[in-house]
């Protein structure tokens, strides 16, 4: 094949294994297992602002031909292709998706908390009715459930070739899956360096692109190039066909060149914000957490970190003081005005401030940094003396587990952004995720509510009581939604910002 | 220093140019660094984002960063804190280099024996990854970066005090001394060790912008000073990685300030090594 | 019986320098403990990675154990060559370690060749001239190529030999990507690739590695030049040069065969030290250039608290360190005679 | 008479250094017939080397010769151009110098250094080279030629290096050899051995030497012509033996006097004002009373290191007060080993030593400081260069011990006892300030007794005191040594492998050989009479006046 049929794509961190499932998968493992496997269903896409984004709402059938729920919504029946063949020839069958499923709740690995979100915790929810029809079976009605199924965990496994390769420890197969593929996806792995790079060959049976046909890429190179200017270089120089994790600066000063299709999506399903802990003391004091989110200059961190790359979510006005919508992530009616900081303060308890440590994680350190400088230097001037902490990423995230952390920033995304699900993981429960560890129970009430909500008014009615709890508990201060920058050369078309901040491989072609 | 170790160092001088050179540098960066509060003409750490990433100009002789703050300043302020940490690491590990090292050379025996072994422990280290897990371990402090800056490079000056001391040890004005009354320990401490540090100053400043240089390697990988202090290391590799975006200032200036540095402390000590090697003394 | 003696004396050496190995193990094992980062926590990081599943990753791990038990169990499995599993590649650190040391290797030892055959001359050069024109410009040369940080000069050297010139291969690892490999005999691209007779791909894979050697190489130089100098210089001025002289030798064999052959004895002590530290050392060589080595692979462990692979590159580099050691050892027992006696 | 081989015209050879050009060659003139041997003598820095050199254009680059003509044969020297002299060298004048070890390319087989030279002056194939090169091992009678062709230095003794070195210098038949103290640092033994082979080599191929030392006697017995330098210049020149009974020059009769020989006595050594000893009265007989202790007394000393080597296999000796026993033997049989411990600078492995009827030995050397019997025990080193800590200044040498010893405080009383000190050892009170790279050998010596005997000890262990300096210094210390033993009562154990001098110093010598003591007794008993063959050795090797005479005489 042609350098025209190969898509040449770099990424700063590496994949790791071929089975998304496993613990410690990295970003662009799943966007390997993306296109070596299919799932049963997959999300449609959506034009926002000009700019293709998946679409939660639009859920397609991938290996599954067509799906139906159930009126009472407790079922859901899936009608498998007839066509569909896994990559060693046998075709996928009821039994192959049922062992994939049985395996993404039963087995120790990743897929069993994400599932959860979906109300898919047992085998026992799955049945396969006949070889191409397969039932999956919930408590309630979850309406993310199928979405859920569209995630990258569900792969569905070639369960023959895997079952060959299980042992007593490990019946899941979990050992080999993380080096070899069994799938039935659109590219066909063809060798595995991990750490390094990956290269995959197009499964030309495999025809569940747009309009039913194959992938564009004969072949796909992935490599792993830690150096985020390299990355720039070689995409500018022609050499790498597309790169999505540049540095803010190298995205802009590629943009400001033209010579490249930068395709800029601010990334809805994530934010990046400055977490206080709720429950140490001073943040305690909810006037603190409200004078610190009066007292940040976003416009200058926005500028400074990200060139102004993506969506502030401040500086917003709400009319009566009421959240417009019941849309998370939603722009807060917050801006810099230190005098209300100094008042809040002051109400707090701390009229000449207090001395407290500001962390982020060494890989965030191009936009932490910066961000971190300029906190440091505002809160100053209400007399908050803030020491800067870096940390390597392992320590941070065993600092935020432990809940040690008073101060610090860091991002979240959903997969399947809907109010609900973030409100839910993010700022509810004793877990990892509630970074603020708020603990408010009208919060929490509303937002288990809402999950099971099937009334689209009443749902949205909750989203906005839930916007405002939020904004009058301040737990966290909402910074802005980065944007992903897709750089890639002119002839790079159909490109999608993906929930999982990869490239979808199959939905590339050239011009 | 005697009148007559002053005139050779002034012969030295005068036939290596470029020593004479690197010691003024030296002085200069000294300098610069006891009166950094007085020279740099902008706050350091007062940001302008309105004017971020200027050009040099006039106003801004090195350009503004990121966070429009004047590099120019920063470099000027960075004097200090990486004049720091080189002379307290390399000072650090001079000082418990030289009295381990000394003592062993000395003593010999089961002393000598053991603490080789932890140097020979300590040198099998991948040096640089060590010095990346100590201030992983213990927090990027300017304090962490010193102890692991010292500590990495505490096997060597223990190497050069045991080797030096130990021809020493059996000289005559050695025994000379035990014969006088002096016990092993202030015979290895008064005597022997105030005669090799000459030897090892010429090391110490070889190691001086070595030591900066780590320390820059550090702050590449994440593990450099906390910000906003200015340190040369961050700002040049911050700015490394603004190459390729023409934004070439952010490197080039910090990016000098530390070379000259580097460049100083080692012509500064081959001079140096020149002045005190007998060979040359003619 | 010269060999004899110099296999003997290299293997004391080695088992003199095993409790050394095992120093190295143990403190590294401990020394990741003190890492305030855990491991669990960092890798169960898919969304709602609850207590189970750092439970069960601890569990994998073997870090649900008290500490001193862990030890017993790693020296254990170290015993049976067996290093732990990467939980970042998801590998077996012997495998990993396995396939990217001779990246690390041959990267080094091209900059460690580059540096010598440039530093030695150099050397010489300012030995033969002491106090000269060429002593100073040799000295400055190198005091210049030390005081850039290897990461300034790598990034440079990509930015001026790839982006403006375009004469250097794109910095993404040892060959290019659309080259087909060798089969693997020794691990050294280059040297498969002449066993393989394809000089094309010797070629690319040459253009590769010069960039980053020299990036390293540039860093080395100074060391090796000064010892160079220092060491001829004394060997010049030694009384046996004097009596080769006064015997009539030639100029030319009393420069190489009596001053240089003696001057490079400690040259070879110090390139021993020089390699090891540089194999320590590749770690921001390896990233700029993305160079699938050993140290950039242990600083992403490091920094992701993946205790196994740093224990293991660690563990590697100080067996290296102690080959490494061997070795000069052994060369400097070939090149020395006075040696076997001790 | 022929033209001669070797012309030396008003020769002047200048180094330049930091303190501007030094001189160290001025206007010295020469000549050499084909055959002949001439002797350069004169005390260190008088510039004998520097005139080999010169001669030789081996000078290192600060040197030059600034003026002045050299001619050999024909053709001048002082002229030639680089290839001219690699032809030359070797071929028609070669070089032999001290320290033979050093002289030989440590990691190049001897046999392959002798090729080199041989193959620099002739185009004859690398076998041939070795065959030659087998011959001229045969010719320096070195044992086993065929098995040391491939050894190296290291593995060869210092006497064999040393023949070595002269075959390679004799490879291509150099009309001029040229022999800059070959034996110096040599054992007494092998100096002789080589001298002789030396010598008849030389008178075998009919070669023109010269013959540079200090050493009077070596030059007298072995050279017919001597001639003298003192700073650069030539004093005096004459056949060997005139030089010895007349002297003419002042500094010639100085340097006449000063050789210790088998009948000096030290009050004979030094002429003139500056002699010490003219004054006093002959030693004073130690007698003590009955029934008081030996001042020392060593039984079954042996000496294990760690290593395994034994420094020494068994020693026994006593010594009355006031008393001064020689210990003697070659190079490694374990002299400064025994002094060491004797001083309690080093832990005896068995044996005891009781000084003044007290036990010491059970004191290790580590806490000895702080016995009571440490001022009694001083100790004299063997070179002064580095027995004076180079930090410290003569007063604060001499002050040391006097502050740790006798519990002195820095003050007048202090002062006043240094300037005593160095009063007693002829030391000039200004000269107290200096450091010692400040001062020379001779006033580093002094200081280093003075230092030793601050605090009055009451036995002095003087390991080879003077074995590093010139005879005419060595000639002022050895009285000085001796007046102030006479003075103070003080006891010496005084080590040294120059016979000449212990016979002149020490009452009883003990010879050492291989860590044992192989004969012992009254000094001139024991060298006029040797009872072994290893004393008959010593002693038939020193140089000897009296016995040249007789054999020129016969
Ligand atoms: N490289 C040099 N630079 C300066 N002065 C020198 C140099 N070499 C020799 N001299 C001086 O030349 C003088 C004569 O030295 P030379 O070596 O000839 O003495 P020597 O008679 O051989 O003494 P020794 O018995 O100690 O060998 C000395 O004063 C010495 O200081
Ligand atoms: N520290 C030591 N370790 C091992 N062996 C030693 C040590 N010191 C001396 N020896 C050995 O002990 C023996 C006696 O040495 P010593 O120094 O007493 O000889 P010496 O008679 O003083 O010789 P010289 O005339 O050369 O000074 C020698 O064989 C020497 O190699
Ligand atoms: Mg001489
Ligand atoms: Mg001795």
């Amino acid at each position: 094949q042609t350098r025209a049929e190969t898509l040449r794509y770099v990424t700063g961190a590496s994949v790791n294994t071929l089975d998304p499932n496993i613990p410690g998968s990295t970003r662009e493992a799943f966007a390997v297992s993306l296109s070596t496997y299919d799932r049963l269903v997959s999300f449609g896409r959506k034009q926002l602002n000009g700019k293709w984004v998946f679409d939660l709402d639009s859920i397609r059938g991938e290996l599954a031909e067509s799906y139906e729920v159930s009126p009472d919504g407790l079922k859901i029946t899936f009608k498998l292709r007839k066509d569909a063949k896994f990559q060693d020839g046998s075709p996928v069958t009821a039994e192959d998706v049922k062992w994939s499923l049985d395996r993404a709740v039963t087995a120790k690995i990743l897929g069993k908390a994400q599932l959860l979100t979906g109300s898919l915790t047992d085998a026992s929810q799955f049945k396969a009715i006949d070889p191409l029809t397969f039932e999956v079976t919930l408590p309630k009605p979850d309406k993310l459930a199928l979405p859920n199924l569209a995630t990258v965990y569900p792969i569905i496994i070639n369960s023959k070739l895997a079952k060959s390769h299980t042992t007593e420890e490990d019946p899941w197969a979990q050992a080999w899956l993380k080096d070899n593929t069994a799938g039935s996806g659109a590219y066909i792995l063809e060798s595995f360096k991990p750490g390094e790079q990956v290269m995959l060959k197009r499964n030309d049976d495999w025809n569940r692109g747009p309009g039913g046909k194959q992938a564009f890429f004969k072949r796909l190179i992935l490599q792993s190039v830690p150096e985020p200017a390299t990355r720039a270089n070689l995409v500018e120089k022609g050499d790498v066909d597309i790169v999505i994790d540049l540095q803010a600066s190298d995205a802009q000063s590629l943009e400001a060149k033209g010579k490249l299709q930068v395709i800029s999506t601010p990334q809805y399903n994530a934010m990046t914000f400055i977490s206080m802990n709720n429950q140490m003391p001073p943040f305690d004091k909810v006037d603190v957490r409200r004078a610190i989110a009066y007292a940040l200059p976003y416009d200058d961190m926005f500028k400074a970190a990200l060139f102004g790359r993506g969506e502030l979510l401040t500086g917003a006005t709400w009319a009566d003081g009421k959240p417009p919508s019941g849309a998370f992530p939603i722009k807060q009616p917050i801006k810099l005005d230190l005098d209300k900081a100094k008042a809040y303060l002051k109400a707090a308890g701390f009229p000449d401030g207090f001395s407290t440590t500001f962390s982020f994680n060494v890989g965030q350190s191009a936009t932490a940094e910066p961000m971190a400088a300029l906190l440091k230097e505002s809160l100053g001037k209400i007399g908050i003396k803030v020491d800067i902490q870096k940390l390597p990423d392992a320590q941070m995230s065993t600092q935020i587990t432990e809940k040690k952390l008073p101060f610090f920033t860091e991002g979240i995304v959903a997969w399947l952004p809907s109010t609900d699900y973030f409100y839910r993981n993010f700022y509810t429960g004793n877990q990892r995720w509630n970074y603020s560890s708020i603990d408010n129970a009208e919060l929490t009430s509303i937002a288990q509510e809402a999950r099971f909500e099937a009334d689209k008014t009443k749902y949205e009615a909750d989203g906005v009581k839930l916007n405002a709890i939020n904004f009058d508990q301040m737990p966290q201060v909402p910074l802005w939604q980065p944007s992903q920058d897709a750089v890639m050369a002119p002839s790079i078309a159909g490109y999608t910002y993906q929930f999982h901040r990869q490239v979808d491989y199959r939905d590339l072609s050239r011009k | 220093m005697s009148s007559a170790t002053l005139q050779h160092a002034a012969f030295i001088l005068r036939g290596n140019p470029i020593t004479a050179v690197a010691a003024a540098g030296s002085t200069l960066l000294i300098l610069v660094g006891l009166f950094a509060p007085w020279l740099a003409p902008y706050d350091p750490i007062a940001s302008d984002v309105a004017n971020a990433l200027q050009a040099p100009s006039a106003a801004h002789w090195a350009g503004t960063d990121q966070l429009g703050r004047d590099v120019f300043s920063r470099i000027i302020v960075a004097t200090q804190l990486d004049l720091t940490i080189a002379l307290s690491a390399v000072g650090i590990s001079f000082v418990l280099g030289a009295v381990i090292g000394a003592l062993c050379g000395y003593t010999g025996g089961r002393l000598d024996r053991s603490v080789g072994r932890f140097v020979d422990v300590l040198m099998a280290f991948p040096l640089f990854v060590l010095a990346m897990a100590m201030v992983a371990a213990l927090g990027n402090r300017v304090e962490n970066i010193v102890i692991a800056t010292a500590i990495i490079n505490l096997p060597f000056y223990i190497r050069f005090a045991r080797a030096e001391v130990n021809v020493r040890r059996n000289l005559g004005w050695v025994e000379a001394a035990r014969a006088s009354g002096e016990s092993h320990v202030s015979v290895v401490l008064r005597f022997l060790l105030p005669n090799v540090l000459p030897a090892m100053v010429v090391q110490m400043s070889l190691n001086l912008g070595w030591a900066i240089i780590n320390a820059a390697g550090l702050s590449f990988i994440g593990l450099g000073v906390k910000p906003p202090t200015p340190e040369w290391g961050i700002m040049v590799a911050e700015g490394a990685r603004f190459i390729s975006t023409g934004k070439w200032w952010l490197v080039a200036f910090p990016g000098l300030a530390l070379m000259l540095a580097v460049l100083c402390f080692n012509l500064l000590g081959d001079g140096l090594r020149d002045i005190l090697d007998p060979r040359q003394r003619t | 019986m010269k060999l004899a003696s110099t296999a003997k004396r290299a293997a004391r050496r080695f088992a003199s320098s095993l409790p050394a190995l095992f120093g190295v193990l143990v403190f590294t094992f401990l020394l990741m403990r003190v890492l305030p980062g855990d491991p669990a926590v960092f890798f169960a990081s898919g969304p709602n990675a609850g207590k189970e599943e750092i439970e069960t990753i601890r569990k994998q791990m073997g870090l649900d154990k008290p500490v001193p038990q862990q030890l017993v169990l790693y020296l254990y499995d170290v015993g049976r060559g067996n290093l732990g599993r990467s939980l970042m590649t998801g590998q077996n650190v012997t495998k990993d370690l396995k396939e990217r040391l001779p990246a690390s290797l041959e990267l080094t030892f091209s900059a460690l060749l580059i540096a010598l055959v440039s530093a030695i001359p150099l050397g010489i050069l300012a030995a033969l001239r002491p106090g000269s024109l060429i002593d100073h410009g040799v000295r400055l040369f190198c005091a210049l190529g030390v005081c850039v940080p290897t990461f300034v000069s790598g990034l440079l050297l990509i930015y001026v030999f790839y982006y403006l010139l375009g004469i250097a291969p794109d910095p993404t690892g040892r060959v290019d990507i659309f080259m087909t490999l060798p089969p693997s005999h020794t691990g050294f691209l280059l040297i498969d690739f002449l066993i393989a007779g394809d000089f094309e791909g010797w070629w690319a894979a040459f253009k590769q590695l010069i960039l980053p050697a020299c990036t390293m190489a540039l860093f080395v130089i100074a060391p090796l030049a000064r010892i160079t100098r220092a060491s001829m210089l004394a060997s010049l001025g030694s009384d046996f040069v004097r009596t080769a002289r006064s015997v009539g030798l030639s100029w030319w064999r009393i420069v190489v065969t009596y001053a240089l052959r003696n001057a490079i004895l400690p040259v070879i002590t110090i390139a021993g030290i020089v390699f090891s530290t540089m194999l320590g050392a590749n770690v921001l060589v390896e990233k700029v250039f993305s160079w699938p080595g050993v140290a950039s692979y242990a600083l992403d462990a490091l920094l992701s608290s993946d205790y196994a692979p740093v224990q293991g590159f660690v563990l590697l580099m100080a067996f290296v360190f102690v080959i490494v050691n061997l070795v000069v050892d052994v060369l400097y027992g070939i090149a020395d005679p006075r040696i076997s006696i001790g | 008479m022929t033209q001669p081989l070797l012309n030396i015209e008003n020769l002047h050879v200048t180094f330049s250094t930091r303190r501007g050009p030094v001189e160290a060659v001025r206007g010295v003139s020469l000549s050499l017939a084909e055959g002949e041997t001439l002797g350069i003598v004169g005390e260190s820095g008088s510039g004998k080397s520097v005139t080999g050199f010169a001669v030789t254009r081996l000078l290192e680059s600060a040197g030059r010769i600034s003026a002045g003509r050299i001619t050999f044969r024909d053709r001048e020297i002082t002229k030639m151009t680089s290839a001219g002299l690699r032809e030359m060298h070797g071929s028609a004048m070669a070089m032999i110098f001290q320290n033979p070890r050093g002289a030989l390319n440590p990691i190049r087989a001897i046999g392959q250094q002798i090729a080199d030279a041989i193959m620099a002056h002739r185009k004859i194939s690398a076998d041939d080279a070795r065959g030659e090169a087998l011959e001229l091992l045969r010719a320096v009678k070195i044992r086993d030629p065929e098995k040391r062709m491939a050894a190296y230095p290291h593995e060869l003794s210092g006497g064999m290096c040393q023949r070595v070195m002269i075959a390679m210098a004799i490879s291509s038949n150099p009309a001029l050899l040229i022999a800059d103290e070959p034996t110096t640092g040599l054992d007494v033994t092998t100096q002789k051995v080589v001298m002789d082979l030396l010598a008849q080599i030389a008178a075998d191929r009919g070669m023109a030497t010269i013959l540079i030392t200090h050493d009077l006697g070596l030059s007298a017995r072995y050279c017919r012509r001597v001639v003298v330098m003192e700073q650069g210049r030539l004093v005096e020149e004459a056949e060997a033996l005139t030089l010895f009974h007349s002297p003419q020059h002042p500094y010639t009769k100085r340097l006449v006097a000063a050789s210790p020989t088998a009948t000096s006595r030290v009050e004979d050594l030094v002429t003139g004002d500056e002699n010490l000893l003219a004054a006093l009265p002959a030693a004073p007989l130690p007698t003590p009373p009955h029934g008081t202790p030996p001042l020392l007394e060593v039984r079954d000393l042996v000496k294990r290191f760690d290593d395994g080597t034994v420094g020494l296999k068994t020693f026994s000796m006593v010594l009355a007060a006031g008393e001064s026993v020689g210990l003697v033997g070659e190079s490694g049989s374990g002299k400064s080993t025994t002094s060491r411990m004797i001083c309690r600078l080093l832990d005896q492995s068995e044996g005891s030593i009781n000084f003044n009827g007290e036990s010491i030995s059970h004191i290790p050397a580590r806490d000895f400081h702080r016995a009571p019997q440490r001022k009694d025990i001083q100790i004299v080193f063997q070179d002064p260069n580095d027995s004076l800590n180079p930090r410290f200044t003569a007063f604060d040498c001499i002050a040391h011990p006097l502050m740790r010893l006798a519990g002195m405080r820095n003050g007048d009383a202090l002062r006043a006892r240094v300037r005593e000190c160095a009063h007693r050892v002829g030391l000039p009170a200004d000269l107290l300030e200096r450091f010692p790279h400040q001062l020379s050998g001779g006033q580093k010596a002094r200081i280093g007794i003075a230092r030793a005997i601050a605090c009055r000890p009451r036995l002095l262990v003087l390991d080879e005191p003077t074995a590093a300096l010139d005879v005419s210094v060595q000639a002022v210390v050895l009285q000085l040594l001796d007046k102030l033993r006479r003075e103070d009562g003080l006891a010496f154990l005084f080590v040294s492998h120059d016979l000449n001098v212990v016979r002149m110093m020490c009452q009883r010598t003990i010879v050492l050989r291989n860590g044992e003591i192989v004969e012992q007794g009254e000094s001139h008993a024991l060298f006029d009479n040797p009872q072994t063959d290893y004393t008959r050795e010593l002693v038939d090797a020193v140089p000897n006046i009296e016995l040249i005479e007789a054999a020129v005489a016969g």
